[in-house]
């Protein structure tokens, strides 16, 4: 309907190759952009901070990176939780050990951290496919979590076994800690969630994207036709560490401040992740963004109406959240397996042949 | 046949090959070489061990006996992709797209080997990425041109007819610009119209760009009509090796196969 | 006999007795694997689920009561003084077969011809959902659950093995746990039933023979549908015996569901369409786990159990990526 | 000043430099060239052309689809002096073998593989072409006839021929004059061989430049070239205007897929024949049926809207406020949504000629706010005769006089014009050209009209088909059975009354559009015969033949032709049977023959008549139907002027 796109021709395949070929997606996506960075960090509050956009930046993070592995690449994961929880400690260990380290540069190095120790734990992908690779994730998570929580070294033998994100300054900002200002934690995580998701489409639009997509389609037709298995498995495996262990940074840095293994990043956040590409669409950079909002905001909306509207008790209304979760996972997998980012594409297909049906 | 071949007339040349899965003899001791810009055909009944072939040629499959020859040399062991690099593309009997991206991308993704843009100028994608990409895509957009298969360049490939699955397919393996093209079955499951298209084509990819050609095909008329020689296996083992007539006159081959092959 | 090998024995057999109940709930992995090429993520709840419902039961719960009690401002609880242990048991069965009829309906169904992976995760929605749902009927609060089954160490065999260390050590004798015992004969109990019932009977038959084809199964004119059914109601079925035997041990709580994690590397071990499999695959990782935190535990800090199993299992996919019984693979293309 | 097509390249070359002159949709993108740039290609083409031994007054054939290539071969021709002939692409060997060897082409400019087939096929019987050049060299390069070049290679050779003889080319454009022959269009006449009508730079220049001047066309607009190179409407609207304008020209990636490149090009520029807004309008209602209910009432209501005032306001009437806003409100929900899937978003002019459209198609599109006005134009006016200007469109009329155009009525009732336009000769055909054109210039169109009190002209029918009721008043049963065929429940119509008293009507009516209609208002039938012959269908195009009287009535020329009596045939007129042509055209004298006995019964005072008829089935077989069929009259109307 509100699409206008006669007149809209591509003369090159620079055009013809943009992310957006269509000028009004383009006229959007651009408005968009501008207000997060323009006029967000105006309006932006405690609140508004800590139960809505940082956690949806930083999970949209997360749920990117879990896409290039299993949208992209056909890896399903299981071990998110734990490579999470390996780009926040190395961005405690990072900035603890180097306190002059700007802190990009440390969570960049968080991430590279937790890109080699997706390799390591993506070499068995190489022999086992499909849910065993799955199960076979499940030794990261649960072994990642434990040494975090054994071995004193990592959390710098604090008494509690707990880390705490020391506070740090880019510029004379605060971004870490207590006193660092809404404004400036969104905007660090804006930063790095823009940027990345940038690349991330970039990649998953080129050469890796594909030899990506082929293995994940047909990963022996692939290897016939010259996708080096190994290379193309173990690039999914750490470019995907690389943007959970960003998450993770950010998650502990920025958002918690203070995480202790088990309960931060344990199997659930790895099944979290799992359901917001899944309900957000596999295979879907949008999708990772719309997956991550919905799964995230969703429960707290649901608690806001129960709770506090209808006055029930909290943990019923948890239980409930389970069952909807639950059973919007079914429904999406029985409806439209491709998730929201599908039902979106649709739309706007809808919305481009508007009036007419198909 | 007469011997009359110079040694580099010989593309591929497979010696002595016998494969066995468990104690199953797939392979038994076949011999056959392909020579530079022919069409060659495989032909024999279900379970002659023609995908085996095909399989070992293109290092799917590891042979326990004999030797490959490749463009002059000896192939040692090597992993599908790498024989991909050397110069090998196929399709497959069961069509193996991709099916989640559209044509063109699976075309593009025919033409992985010959990208090489680093990770880095991927991430940035302005620069030496996208001129690869560029550079790619209109070879891509020929082959699409070539194939005619314009008005579904950004169709998904689930979504489309099995005749034209098989034609993208094809397409894919003629990105790649490979020496030597193995098609297994392409015209299988085709009605007459798609045949004869399907036919112009391999015969258009033979002349147009010299690739030669590798196929094994149920269908007589077009083994007889677009391949120069044709070798016949049948329960593993080599039956006759000549041109389409003699094997067509060849007794064994009536027995072992025509005969049946008219029920 | 030293001491430290009596103990390390001790660790074994515990480790046997674990490695049972591992194999109980990958019982219920392999049937329906063997049935519907579904890996059902949700065998370990459906256990909780099945305890659950036991226990209320026996208890005489109202099913959802805390949410009536929300809705309404009402104050119910229970509907009676509950009911004997068999008639619980039996009710609990029902309740299972009802459930495996809903899933059929409601989810497999739509999701025929689905890739496996899929599939796979279709049915952690379904563990999520049961999870909320068992805990919304029955309430969250853990549970004890005894059906009679006696527990507690048996202090006969603490008699026999004391009597095994050699001369001048002291040594109080081998703890097991009765309920453990219990365990395993119920195990090799439903093992055999299980076996019988898939070699004598025409359901069984029927059973093997969607296994191995789905398509040559249709044409014979069984009728996938109803397979899938009777298979879930085995598998929940397993899932009650093995709620049961968990729920006994260390009550009915959410971390039975858990459980369902361990018998992943347990079925990976064993191969997911192998019986035998995941009796021994479960054996192995009981035994293994608790050696190794026997062994190696104390000098890093403990808790290895939470990953041994599954780093084992990644191990052993890495030299036989099918698993101990499974068919090798031949890939085709 | 440039007065011919090479002199206004150079011209456009510097003017427009990097503006595109031509686009056309290749491996996925739209290839565009700019005006230099295509100068420079011509530029090379030409001088290779005069390397392989062209020069002035030689002839190229060029045959094959909108290829940029091949529109530059036309220009690359007129710099040398030469002259182009091009031939429709889907022509038979024999049209093919016809136009070379009477046009005497030396050169050949053939699109691809199968173009070049035929001309080789041809070849050797047409003594003059020496070279065969290609555009596509898809499948050639086993072709290794020493005179078949690549179109690239001749351009090679004229880089080279450039470079050895530098002042050859530009002294060879101006030399050109406005009044050498720029091109011979063939003409496919209905009867006898193709006519090769001659046209001069200034009739193609002049009558181009006025039209884009009348339209005010500038070299923003775009156009989708995707009509017959060879029709003198491409010619005029894809050349001539581009050249005068600097517009660009867009060809379609292929045939095929015009529907969706017009899409994306969306055109500022268009000409369609009225079946192509036809065949958008039925897939418009087509899609639409499939739409939900809401779309469905929304999209009627709003068109409800258009209908009332868009046509208005497109020509600028005076429109309440109320309707403006529904109609903006319209605009945003469905109009613009609409054009934008059709490529129409954004269309200044579009242009429709070549038969009469249905008003109903006409309206639909103009009320969407897609600017399609009618003109009336002929291969040997260069096109433009009469065209309606902005602001005076109607559906039954093909406008005014072009600007230096004269029309004229002779006694006949014959359109004669005189314009610059006008062609030169029929090419060695001196005694067609005389028929056509006499010695004061006047141009014949063969067709009659007049012109309506607006200063509009009305094309009534073929002048050879018009003739008299026996009151002396002007019969034209094209025009009437047309006026009834607009009618989706008629399929076919045949107007009887040449010498006679009064106008009868035989129709066949659309099975589906009938059909469909019966079974929503339970009529029940078993054959197209029970269903003609129900009363309610009779009641029905009774209905629809009175409306026609009334509109006829109003006309001032042509009220005595409302029609009187009519039946409703019992069976279809039929190709096989002989009564249509293959291209479903009525055969009158067949029909009268065949049907003598109905046509009697109309002249008489019978309202039933029994006919038996010989029909040829699907399969072959013959057969015969019997049948009753009911005469019926209907109400006429009083004229409301008396003729002029």
């Amino acid at each position: 309907m509100f699409y206008r796109e006669s007149g809209d021709f591509k003369t090159s395949y620079v055009q013809d190759q943009q992310i957006f070929p269509i000028l009004q997606d383009r006229v959007f996506v651009a408005v968009v952009i501008a207000f997060a960075f323009l006029v967000v960090p105006f309006l932006i509050n405690d609140y508004w901070e800590k139960s809505v956009l940082l956690p949806v930046l930083i999970w949209s993070l997360a749920a990117i990176g879990l896409n290039i592995l299993t949208g992209y690449c056909g890896q399903v994961s299981l071990g998110t939780g734990g490579f999470m929880a390996v780009g926040a400690y190395a961005s405690y260990k990072f900035t603890t050990a180097f306190p002059e380290l700007n802190l990009f540069i440390v969570v960049l190095l968080s991430g590279g951290v937790t890109a080699m120790v997706g390799i390591l734990f993506g070499l068995p992908s190489l022999r086992i496919k499909g849910f065993y690779l799955a199960v076979a994730t499940l030794a990261s998570q649960f072994f990642l979590v434990w040494l975090f929580n054994k071995v004193p070294w990592f959390y710098n033998y604090s008494a509690s076994g707990q880390i705490n994100a020391p506070e740090r300054l880019i510029a004379g900002i605060t971004i870490t800690g207590p006193n660092a200002p809404p404004w400036a934690t969104y905007l660090f995580c804006l930063i790095f969630v823009v940027v990345l998701a940038l690349i991330a489409k970039n990649l998953t639009r080129g050469r890796f994207g594909r030899s990506w997509m082929a293995i994940r389609d047909m990963d022996i037709a692939a290897e016939i036709i010259g996708v080096a298995p190994l290379k193309a498995k173990l690039s999914a495996f750490s470019i995907s560490s690389f943007y959970i262990g960003i998450a993770g940074a950010l998650f502990f840095l920025v958002y918690l401040g203070a995480v202790e293994p088990t309960e931060a990043f344990g199997i659930d956040k790895s099944f979290l992740v799992l359901f917001m590409i899944i309900i957000g669409g596999l295979g879907s950079i949008l999708g990772s963004f719309i997956g991550a909002a919905f799964m995230f905001l969703m429960p707290v909306l649901i608690k806001n109406i129960m709770v506090n509207g209808l006055g029930w008790s909290p943990d019923i209304v948890a239980h409930l959240i389970f069952m909807i979760v639950g059973g919007l996972i079914m429904f999406f997998l029985i409806v439209e397996p491709h998730g929201l980012a599908q039902l979106w594409r649709i739309a706007k297909e809808k919305l481009r042949l508007w009036p007419f049906p198909h | 046949m007469q011997d009359t071949v110079r040694e580099d007339d010989i593309l591929l040349e497979v010696r002595n090959i016998s494969l066995s899965f468990g104690g199953v003899t797939a392979l038994e001791n076949i011999s056959f070489d392909i020579r530079r810009g022919e069409v060659r055909a495989i032909i024999g009944p279900n379970g002659a061990g023609k995908s085996s072939m095909l399989n070992v040629i293109n290092g799917f499959y590891h042979p326990q006996e004999g030797e490959i020859w490749f463009d002059g040399k000896l192939r040692h062991h090597m992993k599908p992709h790498q024989v991909a690099r050397l110069g090998i593309a196929r399709t497959f009997q069961n069509i193996a797209l991709f099916k989640g991206m559209s044509t063109l991308d699976n075309l593009m993704t025919g033409r992985l080997i010959n990208m090489h843009a680093n990770l880095f100028s991927q991430v940035a994608w302005i620069g030496p990425a996208q001129r690869e990409e560029i550079e790619h895509r209109q070879k891509v957009e020929e082959i699409i041109d070539f194939l005619k298969i314009q008005s579904i360049r950004k169709t998904p490939v689930g979504k489309l007819p099995y005749g034209m699955q098989k034609r993208v397919e094809l397409g894919r393996a003629l990105a790649a610009e490979s020496k030597l093209l193995l098609l297994d079955e392409p015209m299988a499951g085709m009605n007459l119209e798609e045949k004869e298209d399907m036919c112009r084509f391999v015969l258009d990819v033979n002349e147009q760009f010299g690739t030669t050609i590798a196929l094994i095909e149920h269908d007589m008329g077009v083994v007889m009509d677009i391949s120069n020689r044709v070798v016949v296996l049948d329960y593993g083992k080599k039956l006759a090796d000549s041109s389409p007539d003699e094997v067509r006159n060849n007794p064994e081959v009536i027995d072992a196969y025509l005969g049946v092959s008219h029920d | 006999m030293t001491p430290d090998i009596l103990n390390t024995i001790e660790v074994i057999l515990n480790g046997l007795m674990t490695g049972v109940m591992y194999s109980l709930v990958a019982l219920g992995f392999v049937l329906i694997f063997k049935a519907s090429g579904i890996f059902n993520y949700a065998q370990g709840v459906m256990a909780l689920f099945a305890a659950l419902t036991l226990v209320g039961f026996q208890t005489g719960q109202i099913p959802f009561s805390h949410l009536i009690n929300e809705i309404f401002g009402t104050h119910v609880h229970n509907w009676g003084p509950g009911l004997n242990s068999v008639l619980a048991i039996l009710l609990t069965i029902l309740v299972m077969i009802l459930f495996a009829w809903l899933v059929e309906k409601l989810l497999l169904q739509y999701l025929v011809n689905q890739e496996p992976i899929i599939l796979f995760m279709a049915t952690i929605g379904l563990a999520f959902f049961m999870e909320g749902l068992g805990d919304l009927m029955w309430g969250a609060d853990i549970k004890t659950l005894d059906v009679g089954i006696p527990s507690g160490g048996s202090f006969w065999w603490e008699d026999v093995t004391r009597t095994w260390v050699s001369e001048g050590y002291e040594y109080y004798g081998m703890y097991i746990d009765l309920l453990d015992v219990w365990a395993a004969g119920i195990a090799v109990l439903l093992v055999t039933i299980l076996t019988l019932f898939s070699q004598y009977t025409k359901t069984g038959r029927a059973l093997r023979a969607v296994a191995d084809d789905h398509q040559a199964a249709l044409t014979v004119g069984i009728s996938l549908r109803s397979i899938w059914v009777i298979v879930w109601s085995i598998a929940g079925f397993v899932a009650l015996v093995a709620g049961i035997m968990w729920g006994s041990k260390s009550g009915v709580q959410f971390s039975l569901s858990l459980i369902a994690l361990k018998a992943l590397p347990v079925l990976i071990l064993g191969g997911f369409t192998s019986i035998p499999g995941a009796i021994i695959g479960g054996l192995i990782i009981g035994v293994g786990e608790k050696l190794f935190e026997f062994w190696i535990g104390p000098l890093v800090g403990g808790a290895t159990e939470n990953w041994f199993a599954y780093v084992l299992a990644l191990f052993f996919l890495m030299f036989r990526p099918q698993g101990l019984f499974g068919e090798r693979i031949i890939e085709r293309v | 000043m440039n007065d011919t097509f090479p002199k206004l390249l150079v011209h456009n070359a510097r003017q427009f430099a990097d503006r595109p002159a031509i686009r056309e949709k290749d491996l996925g993108i739209w290839q565009t060239w700019s005006w230099q740039e295509m100068h420079d290609e011509i530029i090379d083409f030409a001088n290779g052309l005069a390397s392989l031994g062209f020069k002035r007054g030689d002839k190229l054939a060029i045959i094959g689809t909108n290829r940029h290539r091949l529109y530059w071969g036309i220009c690359a021709t007129q710099c040398l002096g030469g002259v182009p002939v091009p031939v429709y692409a889907d022509s038979v060997t024999e049209e093919l073998r016809y136009v070379l060897e009477h046009a005497e082409a030396s050169i050949v400019l053939a699109e691809d593989q199968e173009q070049v087939d035929k001309v080789l096929e041809v070849k050797q019987d047409v003594s003059h072409v020496t070279d065969i050049v290609y555009d596509d060299t898809r499948g050639l390069k086993d072709y290794l006839e020493s005179f078949l070049h690549d179109f690239a290679e001749v351009q090679e050779r004229g880089k080279k021929h450039a470079k050895d003889y530098p002042d050859f080319l530009g002294q060879e454009i101006e030399k050109g004059q406005g009044s050498d022959t720029a091109i011979i269009l063939y003409t496919s006449g209905t009867t006898g061989k193709p006519k090769g009508v001659v046209l001069t730079h200034d009739n193609v220049l002049i009558t181009s430049l006025n039209s884009a001047r009348e339209d005010r066309l500038t070299e923003k607009e775009d156009m989708l070239s995707y009509l017959p190179l060879a029709w003198v409407g491409d010619h005029i609207f894809s050349y001539g205007q581009a050249y005068v304008t600097g517009m660009c020209s867009n060809c379609p990636e292929s045939q095929a897929t015009v529907h969706w490149d017009i899409r994306e090009i969306g055109p500022t520029y268009y000409f369609a024949p009225p079946r192509v807004f036809e065949q958008l309008l039925t897939n418009v209602m087509i899609r639409m049926e499939d739409a939900s209910r809401l779309k469905q009432r929304l999209f009627h209501y709003f068109m409800g809207v258009a209908k009332r005032c868009g046509t208005d306001i497109l020509d600028g009437n005076p429109v309440s406020l109320m309707d403006r806003i529904t109609y903006k409100l319209g605009d945003m929900l469905v109009y613009a949504p609409l054009k934008n899937t059709m490529g129409f978003s954004c269309i200044r002019v579009a242009y429709t000629a070549g038969e009469a459209i249905g008003p109903e198609i006409f309206d639909f599109f103009r009320s969407l706010g897609v600017n399609i006005k009618q003109l009336y134009g002929q291969t040997e006016a260069a096109v433009f005769i009469t065209a309606q200007p902005d602001g005076e469109v109607y559906a039954d009329t093909v406008g005014k006089p072009s600007p230096e155009v004269e029309v004229k009525i002779t006694d006949d009732g014959e359109v004669i014009y005189k314009s610059p336009g006008v062609f030169q000769c029929y090419y060695k055909n001196d005694e067609a050209t005389r028929e056509t054109k006499n010695e004061e210039g006047w141009v014949m169109t063969g067709d009659a009209g007049y012109f309506d009190d607006k200063g509009h002209l009305k094309i009534i029918d073929r002048a050879k088909d018009v003739g008299k009721l026996t009151n002396g008043a002007l019969f034209a049963p094209k025009y009437i059975e047309n006026k009834l065929k607009f009618f989706p429940e008629i399929k076919e119509a045949v107007a009887l009354g040449r010498d006679m008293d009064y106008a009868s009507m035989i129709v066949n009516i659309d099975l589906d559009a009938v059909g469909n209609w019966a079974e929503r208002n339970n009529i029940p039938y078993s054959s197209y015969q029970e269903l003609a012959a129900h009363p309610r269908v009779y009641e029905m195009i009774k209905a629809n033949i009175e409306q026609v009287n009334r509109d006829l009535s109003e006309d001032p020329v042509l009220s005595d032709c409302q029609i009187h009596r009519f039946l409703i045939l019992h069976k279809e007129l039929d190709a096989d049977d002989g009564e249509l042509t293959r291209t479903r055209k009525v055969r009158r004298r067949i029909i009268a023959e065949k049907y003598e006995i109905l046509i009697n019964a109309f002249y008489s005072d019978a309202t039933q008549c029994r006919i038996s008829t010989e029909v040829t089935f699907e399969d072959g077989k013959k057969g015969t139907i019997d049948g009753d069929i009911r005469i019926e009259n209907t109400e006429t109307y009083k004229p409301l002027k008396a003729a002029s």
